[in-house]
C-alpha cells in the first residue's frame, strides 16, 4: 500500500459513498456531543459532597462500616497527653457530637474553629468512633492575617 | 446500513469460529483470572466484616487484568499468522474492521466474565448473581473493548507490546474502572438505587465516546 | 492559506478568552485567572501554529524567529523569576489560617494550571498532525508533552508538600489529585510509545491517536472521581470565585506568579522546539550518509 | 562565558533569595511596639487551644518553613535541570549535525570523483 494516503482511499474497491461517509461523521458527531452534553450536565449537578453528618452517624451508623464523618471540632473537647499520639475529641453538627478516637498525625488546620474536619473509619458501637485518618477540607478563602 | 454491518458481522463471525476451534483465548485467559483471584485472596484475607470493601474490587481488578490479555490476544493472533495484512486490504472502510474488532472482544471478555462471576461468588462468599449486575458488566465490558481494541492495534507493531499495551490501557480504563466498582458495591449493598443508575449512565456515556472515537481514530492506526 | 486559517483560530481562541475575562471581571471583580489565561494563550497559540506552517514554508524565518523569541524571553523570565520570588516572600501577607505554607500556593496553583495547557495544545495539535502530516504539529505535541510531564511533575510535588501541613498527609485520592496522577501516567505512557514504536512515522501517528484520546479521557477521569468527593478549595479565582475570596495583595502576586510560569512554559516549550528540529535533521543526514554510502 | 556566569549568578540568587528573605526584618509589614513583624511571627490562632495542647504548637510556624523552601527549591532545581539537559543535548545534536554534514559532503565527493 502507498505510503501517504490516507486510510480511507488505502485500496477502495467499492468507494465508500460521499453521502454514507457524511453519514457516519454526522452519527459519531451526535453520539460525542450527546455524551459530552451528558458529562456537562451531571458536572453541575455534583456539586454534592459525599460524607455523613454526625447526626446520620448516631443515628443509624452499623458497627464496623467504614464512613467518612464531617463535622467541626467541639470547643475544648480536643485532650491528648503530652508525648503521645493518641487523641480523643468529639466532633459536632451544631447540635449533637461524636466521640472520635485517632491515632496520628494532626494537621494544622485542625485546630481553627472555621475548619470542617473529615474522619475516616468506623462507628465502634460503644458510643465512639475510630478514626484511621484525619483530613481538614481546606478553607475556601484566603485571608491577611490582622496584625494589630 | 447493510453494507456496514454485513462486513462487520463478517470480521467478528471470523474471530468467532476461531476461537471455536482452538478456545485459546478464553481458556487461557479464564485459567489467568482464576489464578487472580486466588492470588488476591490470599493477599487480602477478607473476613465477613470487610468482605464488602474488598469484593467489588478485586472482582474488577481480575477483570481488567484479565480484559487486557483478551485485547493483547485479539490482534497479537492476528499479526502472528500474518492475517493483519490480509485483514487491512478488505475491500472496507476502517471503522469496519474496528467495530468487527470489538465485537469479537467484546463477545470474548463477557465469556471469560460470566464464567468467573459463579465461581467468585462462591469463593469470596458475594452474592454477585444479581441481574442488576448484567448492566454493570456489559457497559463496562463495552468500555474496556472501546479503548483495549484501539491500544491493541496500536500497540501490537511496537516492541515489546506485552507492557505497552497495559502501560497504555490501565490509565485509559480508570473512569469506567471507578463507575464499575461503585455500581457492584451498590448492587452488594442493595441501598441507593439512584446511585446505581447514575454510575450506570456514567459508563454508557464513556462506552458511548470512546466507541466513536477510537472508530474515528482507528484508521490511523493500521497504515503501512 | 494554511497558515492564515490557523492564525485566525488563535485570534478566535484570544477573542473568546477576552470576553470571558471582561465578562468575570464584570461579574466579581476578580478575573485575574482569565487574564493570566489570555496572555498564556495569546503567547502560545497563534504564534505557535505560524511556527508549524513557518518551520515547513520558511525554515530561515522560523530559525531566526526562534532565536529571537528565546533571546527575547529568557532574561524576562529571570527577571520575572526574582520579581516573584521577592513578591512571594517579602511583600504578600501570611495567610490566616494556613500561615507560611499558604505562600506555596503562588508556585503550585500557576503550576497546575499551566500543566492543563498541554493536553489542549496536544489534542489540537494531534488532530492537526492526523489531519495534514505536517512534522511541525508532531513536534508540537511531542515538546508539550515533554514540558507537561516537567509541570505535572512539579504539580505533584508541590501539592503533595502543601498537603503534608494542610491536610496532614502527602497524598490524598481527591479528584484533583488522581486527575493530575493520571494525566502524568498517561503522558509517560505517550512518551514510552515514542520510544518504542517502530518507526518514527509511526510513533508520531500512533502517539497522536493516544494524545487525542488521552486528553479526552483527562477530562472523564476528573468527572468519574468528583462524584467520590474532594478535599480542594473552592474556586477562590476566576468567574466562580466568591468577592473577598482572595486577599487583594494575594491575587496580585498569584498574577504576578502565574504570569512567570506562563513565560517559563513558552521558553522551555520553545527550547524543546528547536531541540525536536534538530534531531530530526540529524535523522534526515543520517539517512542521506546511508544513501551516499 | 560572561552570559554562563551570569546565569549562574542567577541561579544562585533565585535559590538564595528566599532564604534571606525569611529571616530579614520585613519591610512592608507595620512595626508593632514588640518589634518589626516577620514571616516567622505570625500571629498564631492555635493560642485558643487548651493549654496542655498549645505546647508545641507555637512553633508551627516555623515547622512549616522546609516544606515551603522545599517547594521553591524543588521548583528551580527541575526546571534548571530540565533548561540544561536541553542546552546540553543541543550542543550535542548541533555537533553531529555538523560532523554528519561534513561526512556526507566527504561521500558525495568521493563518489563523484
Amino acid at each position: 500500500m502507498a505510503t501517504g494516503t490516507t486510510p480511507k482511499e488505502g485500496i477502495a474497491l467499492p468507494p465508500a459513498s460521499a453521502g454514507g461517509q457524511r453519514l457516519k461523521l454526522a452519527i459519531a458527531a451526535t453520539v460525542l456531543a450527546v455524551a459530552f452534553g451528558y458529562f456537562a450536565f451531571t458536572a453541575f449537578q455534583s456539586a454534592k459532597v459525599y460524607y455523613v453528618t454526625v447526626g446520620d452517624v448516631l443515628a443509624q451508623s452499623p458497627q464496623g462500616q467504614m464512613v467518612r464523618v464531617s463535622g467541626k471540632l467541639a470547643p475544648d473537647s480536643f485532650q491528648r497527653t503530652p508525648g503521645e499520639t493518641l487523641a480523643l475529641f468529639s466532633l459536632t453538627d451544631g447540635s449533637q457530637a461524636l466521640k472520635v478516637q485517632y491515632d496520628g498525625v494532626i494537621p494544622d488546620l485542625f485546630f481553627n474553629p472555621q475548619s470542617d474536619i473529615v474522619a475516616e473509619g468506623a462507628n465502634q458501637g460503644n458510643g465512639t468512633f475510630l478514626a484511621s485518618a484525619i483530613l481538614v477540607k481546606c478553607p475556601s478563602k484566603y485571608v491577611a492575617v490582622q496584625e494589630s | 446500513m447493510r453494507e456496514f454491518w454485513v462486513p462487520v458481522a463478517t470480521i467478528a463471525w471470523k474471530d468467532l469460529l476461531l476461537e471455536l476451534r482452538t478456545k485459546e483465548i478464553v481458556t487461557s485467559v479464564l485459567v489467568f483470572a482464576l489464578v487472580a483471584v486466588v492470588v488476591f485472596y490470599f493477599a487480602l484475607r477478607p473476613t465477613p466484616q470487610t468482605i464488602g470493601f474488598v469484593a467489588p474490587g478485586v472482582l474488577w481488578v481480575a477483570f481488567t487484568f484479565a480484559g487486557s490479555l483478551v485485547m493483547m490476544r485479539t490482534f497479537v493472533l492476528e499479526k502472528e499468522q500474518g492475517s493483519l495484512e490480509g485483514l487491512m486490504l478488505c475491500p472496507v472502510s476502517r471503522d469496519v474492521l474496528y467495530f468487527g474488532k470489538l465485537i469479537s472482544g467484546f463477545l470474548f471478555m463477557l465469556v471469560v466474565e460470566a464464567a468467573i462471576l459463579p465461581v467468585f461468588s462462591v469463593l469470596f462468599d458475594a452474592p454477585l448473581l444479581n441481574p442488576a449486575l448484567f448492566g454493570v458488566l456489559v457497559l463496562t465490558t463495552l468500555g474496556f473493548a472501546s479503548v483495549g481494541t484501539l491500544f491493541s492495534a496500536i500497540s501490537v507493531n511496537t516492541r515489546s507490546r506485552e507492557i505497552m499495551l497495559p502501560i497504555l490501557f490501565f490509565p485509559m480504563v480508570v473512569p469506567v474502572l471507578i463507575a464499575a466498582v461503585a455500581a457492584t458495591a451498590i448492587v452488594l449493598d442493595g441501598a441507593s438505587q439512584e446511585r446505581l443508575g447514575q454510575w450506570l449512565a456514567f459508563s454508557g456515556a464513556f462506552a458511548a465516546i470512546f466507541v466513536t472515537l477510537s472508530a474515528l481514530l482507528f484508521g490511523y492506526t493500521l497504515e503501512e | 492559506m494554511r497558515a492564515a486559517a490557523a492564525v485566525t483560530l488563535g485570534w478566535v481562541w484570544v477573542a473568546l478568552n477576552a470576553l470571558s475575562a471582561i465578562y468575570a471581571l464584570s461579574k466579581t471583580g476578580l478575573g485575574v485567572m482569565w487574564f493570566a489565561e489570555l496572555l498564556v494563550v495569546a503567547l502560545l497559540a497563534s504564534p505557535g501554529a505560524l511556527l508549524v506552517a513557518w518551520g515547513r514554508r520558511r525554515p530561515q524565518r522560523y530559525e531566526e524567529f526562534m532565536q529571537l523569541a528565546k533571546q527575547v524571553l529568557l532574561p524576562i523570565t529571570g527577571v520575572m523569576m526574582l520579581l516573584t520570588l521577592s513578591m512571594v516572600f517579602l511583600w504578600v501577607p501570611t495567610d490566616a489560617n494556613l500561615g507560611v505554607s499558604q505562600r506555596i500556593f503562588y508556585f503550585h496553583v500557576p503550576l497546575a494550571i499551566m500543566s492543563l495547557l498541554p493536553p489542549f495544545l496536544v489534542s489540537l495539535s494531534s488532530i492537526g498532525y492526523l489531519w495534514r502530516r505536517n512534522e511541525g504539529w508532531d513536534a508540537l505535541s511531542l515538546s508539550a508533552v515533554e514540558v507537561g510531564v516537567l509541570f505535572t511533575t512539579l504539580t505533584l510535588a508541590t501539592g503533595s508538600i502543601w498537603a503534608r501541613p494542610t491536610w496532614g498527609v502527602w497524598w490524598r485520592w481527591d479528584p484533583m489529585l488522581t486527575t493530575f496522577f493520571i494525566l502524568w501516567l498517561m503522558y509517560l505512557g505517550y512518551l514510552l510509545l515514542r520510544a518504542y514504536a517502530p518507526s518514527p512515522d509511526q510513533g508520531a501517528r500512533y502517539s497522536a491517536v493516544l494524545g487525542i484520546v488521552g486528553s479526552v479521557n483527562s477530562v472523564i477521569v476528573y468527572m468519574a472521581t468528583v462524584w467520590w468527593n474532594t478535599q480542594h478549595p473552592e474556586k477562590v479565582v476566576g468567574p466562580a470565585a466568591e468577592a473577598g475570596s482572595l486577599d487583594a495583595r494575594m491575587g496580585v502576586a498569584l498574577l504576578v506568579a502565574f504570569a512567570t510560569f506562563a513565560l517559563l512554559f513558552a521558553y522551555v516549550l520553545l527550547e524543546r522546539l528547536s531541540l525536536r528540529r534538530d534531531e530530526a535533521q540529524v535523522e534526515v543526514l543520517r539517512a542521506q550518509l546511508e544513501e551516499a554510502r | 562565558m560572561r552570559k554562563k556566569k551570569a546565569l549562574w549568578l542567577g541561579v544562585l540568587a533565585l535559590l538564595a533569595l528566599p532564604w534571606v528573605a525569611m529571616w530579614a526584618p520585613h519591610p512592608f509589614t507595620t512595626s508593632t511596639p514588640e518589634g518589626t513583624v516577620s514571616l516567622q511571627s505570625w500571629p498564631d490562632h492555635h493560642l485558643a487551644l487548651p493549654t496542655d495542647q498549645a505546647e508545641g504548637e507555637d512553633t508551627k510556624a516555623q515547622a512549616n518553613l522546609p516544606f515551603l523552601f522545599a517547594v521553591y527549591t524543588i521548583t528551580w532545581i527541575a526546571f534548571f535541570g530540565y533548561a540544561f539537559y536541553l542546552s546540553r543535548r543541543q550542543a550535542e545534536l548541533r555537533q553531529e549535525i555538523q560532523a554528519l554534514q561534513e561526512e556526507v559532503a566527504r561521500r558525495r565527493q568521493q563518489s563523484s570523483q
